[in-house]
């Protein structure tokens, strides 16, 4: 498990917590050590700063500080698609995790397209359908996005998912080329998470009006919209609603 | 007396929308204009009781022809605006000098051109001509003027398969 | 010269916006398209219209709560959604679900099935000109709403399942209503075939209209039908499967051409699928409790899973990340097979007639509040 | 003085007010029709039966606003309707209801004029019908309408050759273009011409919807695809007419098949002897039962068979109508020639 190197004033508890995890069993333990103090939102989030740091409202736990990627239970014999990767690509395959029945691949940004292309050639791999493109935000985490890709293999009949950790603004290439599939799955997690992903032929927003501001499902994003206290100040809200105005009536 | 003020009335109206078609600037109102002068000299074809020919005249002409007009000048119309009056390209002398030659030509026919003693309606109403003028028509067509009928028959056999190759476009 | 000739003949691009508000775009769905005369040159598809963020408010609602969001994401098939969302958090809680409610939520799911068929057949025929069918097939439908009324009190948004099991066991009689209701519909399955499918227009209009291969279809993501249509056998009751199907015998219809008219046969023939299933599913209805162990208060272990189950429209996949603490999912996520299926649309209507294009969309069976989430 | 200026008049106000009043009621037929068709019931709530439903959509229809698009072209745009709905009504002129009836001590013939060219004048004037959907079209000023009203002008104009090349051949068999000639030969050849023109029948059935843009060929008021077609834009007393015009145009066709092919107001098998119990039922009545049964047929395809696509429509006109037209002229000719 390759340490990333961590920004000094990331709250101390992060690496207590990631040992606690692998160390326990399968079995689930409460990954959050009570005494983490509440992630005051990082400079880098895109709140307003002058925002004062909004305290969760109190009883709430502060948020786990990444998805639990139990280690495969010793028994448990790796998947021949995994290991054919692990030998074709080398380093493609940073963790393998399972859970509750599921193989997950970590694999680094830069080792994607090469992954990508071999799981779908590989006759024991044979991952021909793309089923699923999201993400998930973990803000308290330096790479704070998961981009996940559920895999299938219409011939095989398995399953496999591959995690890819982005911090906000790293490229993370895209793999419509690899399966036309991800097309507007990858826009749809450009347009609500804004993970910054390169190379996809038409990245535009595709669920939310095209002149949004902010990517909606980020977990810093308030639930019941921008409103004004999120532009970086009211007036250029004020602009652009009384353009919208102007363009409906003329 | 009747059939002569409506000959002086149709006349009237093949002349103003004659005049119509040609001054009116939106292109759509010209075609219409065209369809109405087309259907006033059908009427005209009525009075002299050729029923035939009014009909044929209102079913190939103005039920026909003109709708292909109105159909390529929709199209055209929506790209470009109707060019005005001074455009350079237009010669307003040369169009007044061919007019006048034409109408010479017309004048000359009328003055020399051995007219037939005019025929009173009244007879023409029940003579065997307007009885039956199908097979009357029918027969002169099929006799006396076979071979222009032949030839110009071949002429828009080519003129359809001209049009179908400059417009095709993957044969 | 001819060439010449050629750029005078050449008519401009007609842009024509299809939709949002449209008699056959089933929802708010906008298909730009453009024209060359009457053929499609490029078209572009934009959605977006009824996104109400069904991902985000459920991060911030309980696990129960959130079976009530499940119903309005497609809401033809409200009752698929729930059973897909409640079986993923039973396997996130490996929670062992009863027989009997698994013979239950099969019977539920098959239901639904006939019921989102019947209404794409209706639509789907409505937009190629055949009215009387929508009559027809909606009248079907409404014996299975009123099952479905009798047995959770709502005609379309159901709130069927609760995680481990059902809210409350079958009215009384409910199941001799279900095997009449199958009798009825085995032959009136046979009536619209009459109606429709050796029908010369209706051969016309959809023999070798919008055809996709099957590598093409599994490039882009096609699922369900659309992508059994192409010949892919493709199945999640058969592949991976849930509730009580590895007991259901029960064939998966796969067409050939991939073209509108095997869609339409391999639906058609899944209605007659779906009314054998049910025949099992109630005839051997075992006994039983109807809920598994369940914790009061619902908090599944910390970890994700990703789920899918066969939705009328193809796959629909639950991706849910619990943190093990907070009573509410850390990230819910929806895989919507119209989603996925109305990506193929550009690639499907290009080259075809604008007529062409209204019974391509019904042949994909789109419904927006999927498409939107 | 009265026979040639007041009987005419007094037709010609009775043929048009009952075509109007059957038009509406066409209206009324068509959605009850479809409804039976469909498992339902159609309009019941307005009288007993909803036999009070014209009145009321007539009403509505002259209530209700009557919008003009911006930058429509006023003139056209008012008189793209009227061109629709007047050559509907003026075929009327021709169609032979009835054989000469005796009312108040003098012979009065069912019909209001016989042209001897009646058979032309028909198809010229329904020629002439094509202006009020294209103008109708193109005069609103939008995409959809425009694109419907281009469909609309090639479908009527090759349809309209199908259908005056399947009445070539019925004229050459007729003997002549005048309508009461045509029923009259019927009555001497003692066969409805549907028996000796079966193909012409049916091609003139085919081209008849096509003419009236009804049931499988309804591409210009598609309303899956062009959402209206060519009458979106219209609203109010415009859309009342062109909505009446497409009912007039389809009775137009259906009087106009009577005649031609059943025999007009001929019983059927005329001078059978043992037939003639059938005379009871006057002639017009005859007549009109057949109209409305050609009517029902109109209702009964549009509610089973969905819609031809654009292409397919054109196709179908001009590879299977016109060849086969003009096959039937030439088969006509022969048997002529050789009988």
């Amino acid at each position: 498990m390759t340490e990333e190197p961590k920004e000094p004033t990331a709250a101390g508890d992060k690496p207590a917590s990631e040992a606690a995890a692998p160390a326990a069993p399968a079995a689930p333990t409460p990954a959050a050590p009570a005494a983490a103090t509440p992630a005051a939102p990082k400079a880098a989030a895109p709140a307003a700063a002058a925002k004062p740091p909004a305290a969760p409202h109190d009883n709430k736990p502060a948020p786990p500080s990444g998805p639990t990627d139990p280690p495969p239970p010793a028994g448990a014999q790796i998947p021949a698609c995994i290991t054919a990767l692990q030998a074709a690509v080398p380093g493609a395959v940073e963790h393998v995790s399972f859970y509750i029945g599921d193989w997950t691949m970590i694999v680094p940004a830069t080792k994607l397209l090469e992954a990508g292309r071999f799981l779908r050639e590989a006759p024991a791999a044979a991952f021909d359908f793309c089923s699923d493109v999201t993400a998930s935000d973990w803000p308290s985490r330096a790479q704070r996005f998961d981009v996940i890709y559920c895999l299938y293999s219409t011939r095989l009949r398995h399953r496999v998912r591959l995690k890819v950790r982005a911090a906000e603004a790293e490229p993370v290439p895209s793999v419509s080329g690899i399966w036309p599939a991800a097309n507007w799955l990858e826009r749809e997690v450009y347009d609500l998470f804004g993970v910054n992903i390169t190379g996809h032929p038409n990245l535009t927003r595709i669920l939310m009006p095209d002149d949004w501001q902010g990517h909606p499902q980020r977990k810093d994003y308030p639930l019941e919209g921008p409103g004004e206290l999120l532009m970086e100040n009211p007036l250029d809200w004020l602009k652009l609603k009384q353009a919208r105005e102007e363009a409906e009536i003329e | 007396m009747g059939n002569a003020i409506a000959f002086y009335v149709i006349s009237a109206l093949i002349l103003g929308f004659a005049m119509l078609v040609v001054t009116t600037k939106n292109t759509v109102h010209a075609v219409l204009f065209l369809v109405l002068n087309f259907l006033a000299v059908a009427a005209l074809y009525v009075l002299l009781t050729a029923q035939f020919l009014a009909a044929i005249q209102v079913l190939v002409y103005a039920g026909g022809i003109v709708v292909l007009y109105l159909f390529v000048v929709m199209l055209v119309n929506l790209k470009r605006p109707p060019e005005d009056h001074s455009a350079p390209q237009r010669r307003p002398w040369l169009g007044f000098a061919l007019a006048g030659v034409v109408l010479a030509q017309l004048g000359a026919i009328l003055v020399w051109g051995g007219a037939g003693d005019p025929v009173d309606p009244h007879t023409m109403q029940n003579s065997d001509l307007a009885l039956n003028n199908v097979e009357r028509i029918g027969m002169l067509l099929y006799t006396d003027y076979f071979i222009p009928f032949e030839v110009a028959s071949m002429l828009l056999l080519v003129a359809m398969v001209g049009a179908i190759i400059l417009a095709k476009r993957e044969l | 010269m001819a060439t010449e000739a050629r750029q005078m003949f050449d008519t401009e691009e007609l842009v024509i916006n299809m939709g949002p508000q449209h008699p056959s775009t089933h929802g708010v769905l906008r298909v730009v398209l453009r024209l060359d005369g009457e053929k499609v040159v490029s078209s572009d598809v934009i959605i977006g219209y009824l996104h109400r963020g069904i991902e985000k408010l459920s991060e911030n609602r309980n696990w129960t709560q959130i079976i009530l969001l499940t119903d309005r994401m497609d809401y033809v098939a409200a009752a698929t959604n729930n059973v897909g969302y409640c079986q993923t958090v039973e396997k996130l809680m490996q929670i062992e679900v009863p027989r009997r409610a698994r013979y239950v939520r099969t019977a539920l799911c098959e239901l639904q099935r006939i019921a989102s068929h019947c209404l794409w057949l209706g639509t789907h025929a409505m937009d190629i000109g055949a009215m009387t069918v929508f009559l027809y097939a909606f009248r079907e439908r409404e014996l299975i709403l009123d099952l479905f009324e009798e047995y959770c009190g709502a005609r379309l948004t159901y709130n069927s399942m609760r995680i481990g099991g059902l809210p409350l066991d079958i009215p009384v009689g409910w199941d001799k209503k279900v095997l009449e209701f199958c009798s009825i519909m085995a032959e009136k399955v046979d009536e619209y075939e009459e109606l429709l499918t050796h029908n010369r227009i209706w051969l016309e209009r959809t023999k070798g209209i919008g055809v996709i291969t099957a590598e093409q279809a599994i490039a882009i993501g096609l699922s369900g039908p659309p992508l059994r249509g192409s010949g892919v056998t493709k199945d999640a009751r058969k592949d991976e499967p849930y509730a009580a199907y590895d007991e259901m015998k029960f064939d998966v219809p796969i067409g050939t051409a991939g073209d509108t008219y095997d869609r339409y046969l391999v639906r058609l023939e899944e209605f007659r699928q779906s009314i054998r299933i049910i025949r099992q599913a109630i005839e051997g209805l075992p006994e039983g409790p109807i809920v598994g162990k369940v914790p009061r208060l619902i908090k599944p272990p910390a970890g994700e899973t990703y789920h899918a189950i066969e939705s009328p429209k193809g796959e629909i996949g639950y991706f849910i990340v619990s943190d093990g603490k907070s009573t509410n999912p850390y990230r819910f996520r929806v895989r919507p097979p119209s989603f996925c299926n109305l990506q193929a649309l550009p690639q499907l209507i290009k080259g075809h007639m604008l007529a062409d294009v209204v019974a391509l969309i019904g042949s994909l069976d789109v419904v927006l509040g999927e498409v939107d989430r | 003085m009265i026979d040639t200026y007041f009987i005419p008049l007094v037709k010609i106000l009775f043929v048009l007010n009952a075509t109007l009043i059957a038009v509406t009621y066409m209206v009324l037929l068509e959605r009850k029709v479809i409804a039976w068709v469909q498992v339902r019931l159609g309009p019941m709530r307005v009288g007993p039966y909803g036999i009070l439903q014209p009145i009321a959509d007539a009403v509505k229809l002259i209530l209700k606003e009557d919008i003009t698009p911006a930058r429509a072209d006023k003139w056209v745009f008012t008189a793209a309707p009227i061109l629709v709905m007047v050559p509907a009504l003026i075929t009327f002129a021709v169609i032979p209801f009835g054989p000469s009836v005796h009312l108040f001590g003098r012979d009065i013939p069912l019909y209001i004029t016989d042209v001897n060219v009646g058979l032309l004048y028909i198809v010229s004037v329904a020629s002439i019908g094509v202006y009020g959907i294209i103008l109708g079209g193109w005069a609103s000023n939008s995409k959809f309408p425009l694109l419907a009203s281009l469909r609309a002008s090639a479908q009527l104009i090759s349809y309209e050759v199908a259908v005056t090349m399947t009445l070539v051949s019925l004229i050459m068999t007729a003997g002549s273009l005048s309508m009461v000639k045509i029923v009259e030969s019927q009555f001497n050849a003692g066969l409805w011409f549907i028996f000796v023109q079966p193909v012409a029948f049916v091609l003139f059935f085919i081209g008849g919807l096509a003419e009236t843009n009804r049931a499988p060929f309804d591409m210009a008021e598609a309303e899956q695809e062009l959402t209206g077609g060519f009458h979106t834009e219209y609203s109010g007393m415009r859309f009342a007419l062109f909505f009446l015009a497409e009912y007039a145009n389809m009775i137009v066709v259906s009087a106009v098949a009577t005649t031609l092919f059943l025999g007009g107001w001929l019983a059927p098998f005329p001078n059978v002897a043992w037939l003639n119990v059938l005379e009871l039922i006057p002639s017009w009545m005859w007549f009109l039962m057949k109209t409305f049964a050609f009517l029902y047929v109109f209702l009964w395809v549009r509610a089973t068979l969905p819609r031809y696509r654009y292409d397919q429509l054109m196709r179908l006109g001009w590879k299977v109508l016109i060849p086969i037209a003009i096959a039937n002229v030439v088969v006509t000719g022969i048997v002529k020639v050789l009988f």
